[in-house]
């Protein structure tokens, strides 16, 4: 966690080490209501990268100018704002998909991911550096999206993306589209994922 | 396997080992050294402290150079070994000095309540029900306390133990006699002996000795662990023990009939405590209640029954539920010891350990009413005050959960761990103010 | 033990085979887990011999592969996470046939394999095996496929018996009853010959079975009292105050998968609370949950969901209802 | 002190601010594109829904909120209900299409629905909802297993309570509807 | 009698067959961050239903009165229907935020004892989802409803949030349990932790699964069957005279 870390660190870190779902635990409730099909997933996705890289940047550019007891409201004010405009574009352009979303897009303001980027890096990095460090997490968030709805859609609905894949014999899942198979996608992915964590250090280490 | 054997003497040992920590409470310090001559009843250990009580000589005989030793029981002691010479009694004589005789009623209204509790302590009596604490130290505080009833346990403290049922049987008056002494000590209390109702011959012979002394003999259920006062004061007066509290809390106080008989022993004849009564029974080719001199090596004990046999795997101090397991047959009889049971291979034979269940028979068979399984799965992830809200403290360590335990747990040994671990942080909690 | 200097050391040769251990030196011989997974296996046969004289080959097909399916994943899975294998215990075993004997009879292959698979797997597993996991496996895989295949789960057709071959299209009782308010009468409930989950058709060996459980002591019998005690009182309430003579108390004891689930499912002891009165807590929570599911919910039948939620709940229950030890209150111990 | 304070705020008022003209901006720009898009969705399936309709017309009979579908020629040639109610696993709307005497539902469309997927949800297959075409208004509709009555309607394969669900709201939308047409008219 | 009934509703999907942890993955945080020890749990359940509750009526308050198109506030300040939905989230937040530090000062004004035992968690509530999401669900049903007659009120809101916060702590005390359990269990390394509390939470959304339907059950049984049709086919006729 030095503070000196480039910005193209900062955005590798953001992937796999720094991981915001897998790692950190942070934006569960996205992470799981939205990703019962990869387009879903790939929408808030873009959404939470919008808000980031808005939020991240507008933090940096003021960081000097912020006193200590009003940084949570500006960040909060920031974030709201970021939020409202993505929910209206996607009411406005893609109004399907933002109906499917529904309330999970306007709680990306209490998405803890963002508060966190802003609070552990934005405030105290330059514009280029927090710039890197939201890429680097939104694409982080977007990868967990992916990995649990290309699961989640594989086996709930047979495709990937809208497209057949498995064939038309199959039986879907229904349990995966629900919440309770979200919950337990997520349980084993993690799961795999910290084992992959122990084997990666273990090799590291020896 | 024993009950019907009647008390044989066991012949007087060449050389005894006394330990001089035999009892809950202050060690006493030794009196007799080295080469001096002691005769039976001569005190090796007196004691300064209160709660303490002095050991005795079995037999006359020479003292050799003090040893320490490691008891079952785990504690560490120094013990006095007795070479015996000169003359010792023994056989039938040994048995009518100790038990038998004519124990006389009316001698008892002389006596000065003090001075029976000043002649307990002097003789060194604990409770011979294995407990061991200091009897002089009970009759005083029941006497302060003020108690109602007396209760004479004859209920055997485990299963296979018949020492207290041949005792009751034997010498029905020396337990009487002892009995009424002691209520006498406590402030004239009323007297019930409590029996287990699969010793009725004990019962009878206990009611007629019993007639005219206003004694009653209360018969209760015979269930391991019945012989614990805990579940012993309910059972006879219906009154239940409150958590962490003793029986002087509902106005009773409870003694074992071997305790009752000493005392008798100890206030109309001056004798000290020095020798007990003790079962021996198992995997031995004579198995009985012996009267045997503590001190007395194990091995003469079980040499006195035919020896063990050949599918002897384990020898227990104390009954097989909550008794210890020698590691040496020369390990020394103690006050405590009311058993030495020999148990087969294939009765200490375990399976190996398997993963709780939650069968909760522990929780069906506990009497003191505890959830065992929760006890001592808190115990072995140290979730200490887990084990407090669980009531690990009121733990009597019967045993009864781990026997029926069908994963083979060792839920005693892990409650036990926790009780300590429980008293050790009330302690320091205590100390730091 | 003896570390006394000198001779008082006899060395442990001189006695041949002493051996020393922890008290209590004895331990009951009767029981033992492996002996308690027997019993429950020797109190389903009733339940399976029903279950293949109705349904012929759909039950011996289901539970051979559920049975299959749960030792092989558990045996797989300790291999996976290197502990020691489990299989012997016969838990496996238990939890294939109350989850094949759980299933309706056409369900299809991949459906017992999942719902197999995911009991063993994420009921029992993760949890850590035997004695660690809070849910019934079984439920857990049944649940499952419930809600992973609910077309198929739907109990759509038995073997009659009378011609033997041919496959009788109708709807459980309850299922019945939900939809169309259909009564079945109570000889067919008792003996079995309706439609539904493979286990749970015939009342009777249900009763059998359980009685034995029971009597062993290898399931508490406050469980099934529990569950039985609400479902009897709920259902009575309810038909006084609304009678449906087709349809009484009797019917609902012993209709669908109460009575199987009641005796086998509910007690199983390590998803169940431990302490007595948190037993009986456990039984009337589930015989109400039943109760409302039936009434209330879009399910016909709530066993299942009754368990799992009682499952839940039971650490709370066992946590809740901590007995006091024998005369005390805890406030009161002495210094 | 005043004074301290504002210096300090300064900069959360300015960006107040400015992210309050984005907004405005945003609203301003898309607004109109959001609303279109809403009425796509309800009044716009009319043309849809309504065979010979063009447009529609919200409009209140009574207290019952509804649309009034228009020919090209500006005759009403029918209703357009929304209709809310509880389904299986959560809240089911509706668009119920009556013809302009409330006589005949002549169609159905379901605006929003979160039954089993594969299952309940089968309520939306073009399919099941053409059964409801051409059924009366006057009598309630039930489920049946094989539909052979003239006010029967085929369950789901599998979801007889969602088709339940459905055939409830509709019964008691329509009821309802006719009920208040009755009462506004005289 | 209805508007119990509806209320009756809503209270038994928010807190049983939409719990908001369960089915809508809202107030997963705490959910899986304070759920290690039971009284923690319960402490944190009670705090959120207690600020979700007057969050809940400060965000209905300021849909119903001005944010929502044709608000009669708004309209009657301005003269015209103006439609402020735009600000509805930044105003939802700070209505969290300010009702936090509200319900901070007074329990610790007037309930110093309540104030010690959930105090502690107030200020981790504001980035709570689960009361933004309660604001949402609010407003989905009071701004931009097109029918006055499904525009909610405040009873519905307040029961709403009331028991969707009474759901989040039945949920989070289960687990609180269920963790406390799994403690002393040997769970396999990787899983251990967050991995074996989703895996918990998965199968307690399938056992909660089983609620689903109770609320049209109730329905059912609680309001009279639905009043058959009325009109006869003359008075149809009749009417339509006077349509065209």
């Amino acid at each position: 966690m030095t503070d000196d870390a480039t910005p193209l660190e900062r955005f590798l870190r953001g992937i796999i080490p720094e991981n915001p779902v897998y790692r950190q635990l942070l934006g569960l409730c996205p992470t799981l209501a939205v990703t019962n099909n990869m387009k879903a997933a790939m929408t808030m996705s873009g959404a939470v990268l919008f808000v980031l890289l808005g939020a991240n940047l507008v933090v940096s550019l003021i960081r000097g100018l912020l006193k200590p007891h009003l940084r949570i409201l500006v960040f909060t004010l920031t974030i709201a704002t970021f939020v409202t405009i993505a929910d209206r574009f996607l009411a406005a352009f893609m109004y399907p998909m933002s109906k499917e979303l529904g309330p999970y897009v306007p709680l990306i303001i209490v998405n803890c991911i963002i508060i966190c980027r802003c609070e552990v890096c934005a405030s105290r990095q330059s514009p280029a550096v927090a710039i890197a460090d939201a890429s680097g997490q939104s694409l982080g968030f977007a990868l967990a999206l992916a990995s649990i709805a290309t699961v989640r859609e594989i086996l709930g609905s047979g495709t990937w993306w809208g497209i057949r894949i498995l064939p038309a014999g199959w039986d879907n899942w229904v349990i995966m589209v629900l919440p309770a198979g979200a919950f337990l996608t997520m349980g084993l992915l993690l799961g795999i994922a910290n084992w992959l964590g122990t084997i990666r250090s273990e090799t590291k280490g020896y | 396997m024993s009950s019907g054997s009647p008390i044989r003497v066991l012949p007087t040992p060449p050389r005894v080992v006394v330990p001089l920590r035999q009892h809950i409470g202050a060690p006493p310090e030794p009196v007799a050294g080295p080469k001096t001559l002691v005769s039976f009843g001569q005190k090796l250990g007196e004691c300064r402290a209160f709660v303490s009580a002095p050991v005795h000589s079995p037999l006359s005989g020479t003292v050799e150079r003090h040893t320490t030793l490691t008891l079952p029981t785990g504690i560490r002691t120094v013990a006095v070994p007795v070479s015996a010479s000169g003359d010792n009694l023994s056989g039938r004589a040994l048995l009518d000095e100790i038990l038998g005789g004519d124990w006389d009623y009316e001698r008892i209204k002389d006596v000065d309540p003090d001075e029976i509790a000043a002649r307990v302590q002097d003789a060194g009596i604990v409770g011979l029900g294995g407990a061991t604490f200091p009897t002089h130290v009970k009759l005083i505080s029941a006497r302060e306390k003020g108690v109602e009833l007396l209760i004479v346990n004859g209920c055997e403290c485990e299963p296979y133990l018949t020492a207290d049922h041949r005792m009751m049987l034997e010498a029905a008056r020396a337990v009487l006699c002892g009995a009424l002494l002691a209520a006498r000590a406590c402030g004239g209390a009323g007297i019930a002996v409590a029996v287990e109702d699969n010793k009725l011959d004990a019962v009878r012979a206990l009611e007629r000795e019993a007639a005219g002394t206003g004694i009653r003999v209360v018969t209760v259920k015979t269930k391991y662990p019945m012989g614990g006062e805990r579940e012993l004061v309910p059972a006879v007066t219906g009154r239940l023990i409150p958590s962490g509290g003793l029986p002087l809390d509902v106005g009773v106080v409870v003694i074992n009939v071997g305790t009752a008989a000493a005392i008798a022993r100890a206030v109309l004849r001056g004798g000290a405590l020095t020798h007990r009564v003790v079962t021996v029974t198992g995997a031995v080719h004579q198995p009985g209640n012996l009267l045997a001199p503590i001190g007395a090596a194990c091995r003469d004990l079980l040499d006195f029954c035919g020896g063990i046999k050949p599918d002897a795997a384990r020898i227990v101090a104390g009954g097989p539920m909550m008794g210890f397991a020698l590691a040496d047959l020369d390990t020394p009889l103690t006050k405590g010891t009311s058993g030495l049971v020999v148990l087969r291979r294939e009765d200490v034979e375990r399976e190996a350990e398997t993963e709780c269940i939650r069968c909760a028979r522990c929780v069906d068979v506990c009497p003191t009413g505890l959830v065992p399984t929760k006890i001592a799965l808190a115990a072995r992830n140290e979730l200490w005050d887990r084990a407090e809200k669980l009531h690990a403290s009121d733990c009597i360590e019967c045993g009864c959960c781990a026997y029926v335990c069908p994963a083979r747990i060792p839920l005693v040994q892990l409650i036990k761990v926790a009780k300590a671990r429980l008293a050790e942080i009330r302690r320091t909690a205590a100390e730091r103010p | 033990m003896n570390n006394a200097p000198g001779k008082e050391n006899t060395p442990l040769a001189q006695a041949p085979t002493l051996s020393v251990g922890p008290s209590p030196h004895m331990v009951s011989r009767d029981l033992s887990t492996r002996r308690m997974m027997a019993d429950v296996i020797i109190a389903l046969l009733p339940v399976i011999v029903v279950s293949f004289y109705i349904f012929r080959w759909f039950a011996i097909y289901h539970l051979l592969l559920a049975v299959i399916t749960c030792v092989s994943v558990e045996a797989l899975s300790m291999r996976l996470l290197r502990r020691p294998p489990t299989i012997q215990d016969g838990s496996a075993v238990v939890t294939g046939l109350i989850f094949a004997l759980s299933l309706p009879g056409t369900a299809p292959w991949y459906v017992n394999l999942i719902g197999a698979a995911a009991g063993i797997f994420l009921g029992k597993v993760v949890f850590g095996g035997l004695g660690q996991n809070i849910f019934n496996p079984a439920m857990v895989g049944r649940a499952f496929v419930m809600i992973a295949f609910p077309a198929a789960m739907g109990a759509s057709g038995y073997v009659s018996q009378s011609t033997g071959v041919d496959i009788l299209t109708s709807a459980t009782p309850l299922t019945a009853l939900k939809q169309m308010g259909q009564g079945t009468s109570l000889m067919h409930l008792l003996m079995g010959d309706t439609n539904g989950s493979l286990g749970e058709t015939s009342a009777l060996a249900c009763l059998v079975g359980g009685f034995y459980l029971c009597a062993r002591g290898t399931a508490s019998w406050r469980i099934p009292a529990g569950v039985l005690l609400a479902v009897t009182i709920i259902s009575s309430a309810a038909y006084l105050i609304h009678p449906t003579p087709h349809w009484t108390p009797l019917h609902h004891l012993s209709a669908g998968a109460l009575l199987l689930g009641a005796f086998f499912i509910a007690t199983d002891p390590v998803t169940s609370p431990v302490t007595r009165k948190g037993r009986w807590t456990f039984g009337i929570g589930i015989g109400t949950l039943v109760m409302l599911i039936r009434y209330l919910s879009g399910y016909p039948e709530g066993v299942m969901f009754s368990v799992l939620l009682m499952n839940s709940a039971a650490p709370l229950v066992d946590r809740l209802t901590v007995p006091l030890p024998l005369g005390g209150s805890p406030g009161k111990r002495k210094p | 002190m005043k004074l301290r304070y504002i210096s300090e705020a300064w900069l959360v008022l300015l960006l107040a601010t400015g992210f309050a003209l984005a907004l405005a901006a945003v609203d301003l720009a898309w607004k109109t594109r959001i609303e279109e898009n809403k009425r796509r969705e309800t009044i716009g399936q009319i043309p849809h829904l309504v065979p010979g309709a063009v447009r529609g017309q919200k409009e209140f009979v009574g207290k019952v909120y509804v649309y009034r579908a228009f020919d090209s020629a500006g005759r009403q040639v029918g209703w357009v209900l929304p209709a809310v109610g509880q389904g299986f696993a959560d809240r089911i709307e509706l668009l119920i299409d009556l013809d302009s005497e409330a006589e005949y539902i002549t169609g159905l469309y379901v605006l929003e629905q979160k039954e089993t997927p594969g299952l309940g949800a089968n309520i939306i297959a073009a399919q099941w909802r053409k059964q409801f075409t051409g059924k009366p208004a006057t009598l309630p509709l039930h489920v049946s297993q094989a539909a052979i009555g003239e006010n029967e309607i085929q369950a789901v394969t599998g979801a007889t309570i969602s088709s339940e669900s459905v055939v409830s709201i509709v019964n008691e939308a329509v009821a309802g509807f006719r009920r208040a047409l009755e009462g506004w008219e005289r | 009698m209805d508007l119990l009934v509806t209320l009756l509703l809503i209270a038994v999907g928010a807190a049983l067959i939409n719990n908001f942890v369960l089915h809508y993955f809202v107030g997963l945080c705490p959910f899986m961050g304070v759920s290690r020890r039971l009284d923690t749990a319960t402490g944190m359940g009670f705090a959120v239903t207690f600020v979700i509750s007057v969050a809940s009526f400060l965000s209905w308050t300021l849909t119903y009165f001005v944010l929502r198109p044709g608000a009669p506030l708004t309209t009657w300040l301005l003269h015209r229907e103006v439609d402020l939905s735009i600000l509805n989230y930044i105003v939802y937040i700070f209505v969290i935020a300010s009702s936090v530090q509200f319900v901070e000062m007074y329990v610790r004004r007037f309930f110093p004892n309540l104030h010690r035992s959930f105090g502690v968690y107030l200020p981790l509530i504001t980035t709570n989802c689960a009361i933004l999401f309660a604001c949402l669900e609010i407003m989905k049903h009071v701004s931009g409803v097109e029918d006055p007659a499904r525009v909610w009120g405040l009873p519905q809101a307040l029961t709403l949030a009331f028991f969707a916060g009474i759901g989040f702590t039945i949920a989070i005390v289960i687990m609180a349990g269920i963790r406390e359990q799994l403690d002393v269990a040997d769970v396999p390394r990787a899983l251990q932790g967050a991995g074996i509390a989703f895996v918990v939470a998965g199968i307690l959304a399938m056992a909660f699964t089983g609620f689903t339907g109770v609320d049209r059950g109730l329905e059912k049984i609680l309001k009279p069957a639905p009043s058959r049709h009325a009109a006869s086919p003359s008075a149809r006729i009749h009417s339509r005279g006077g349509e065209q």
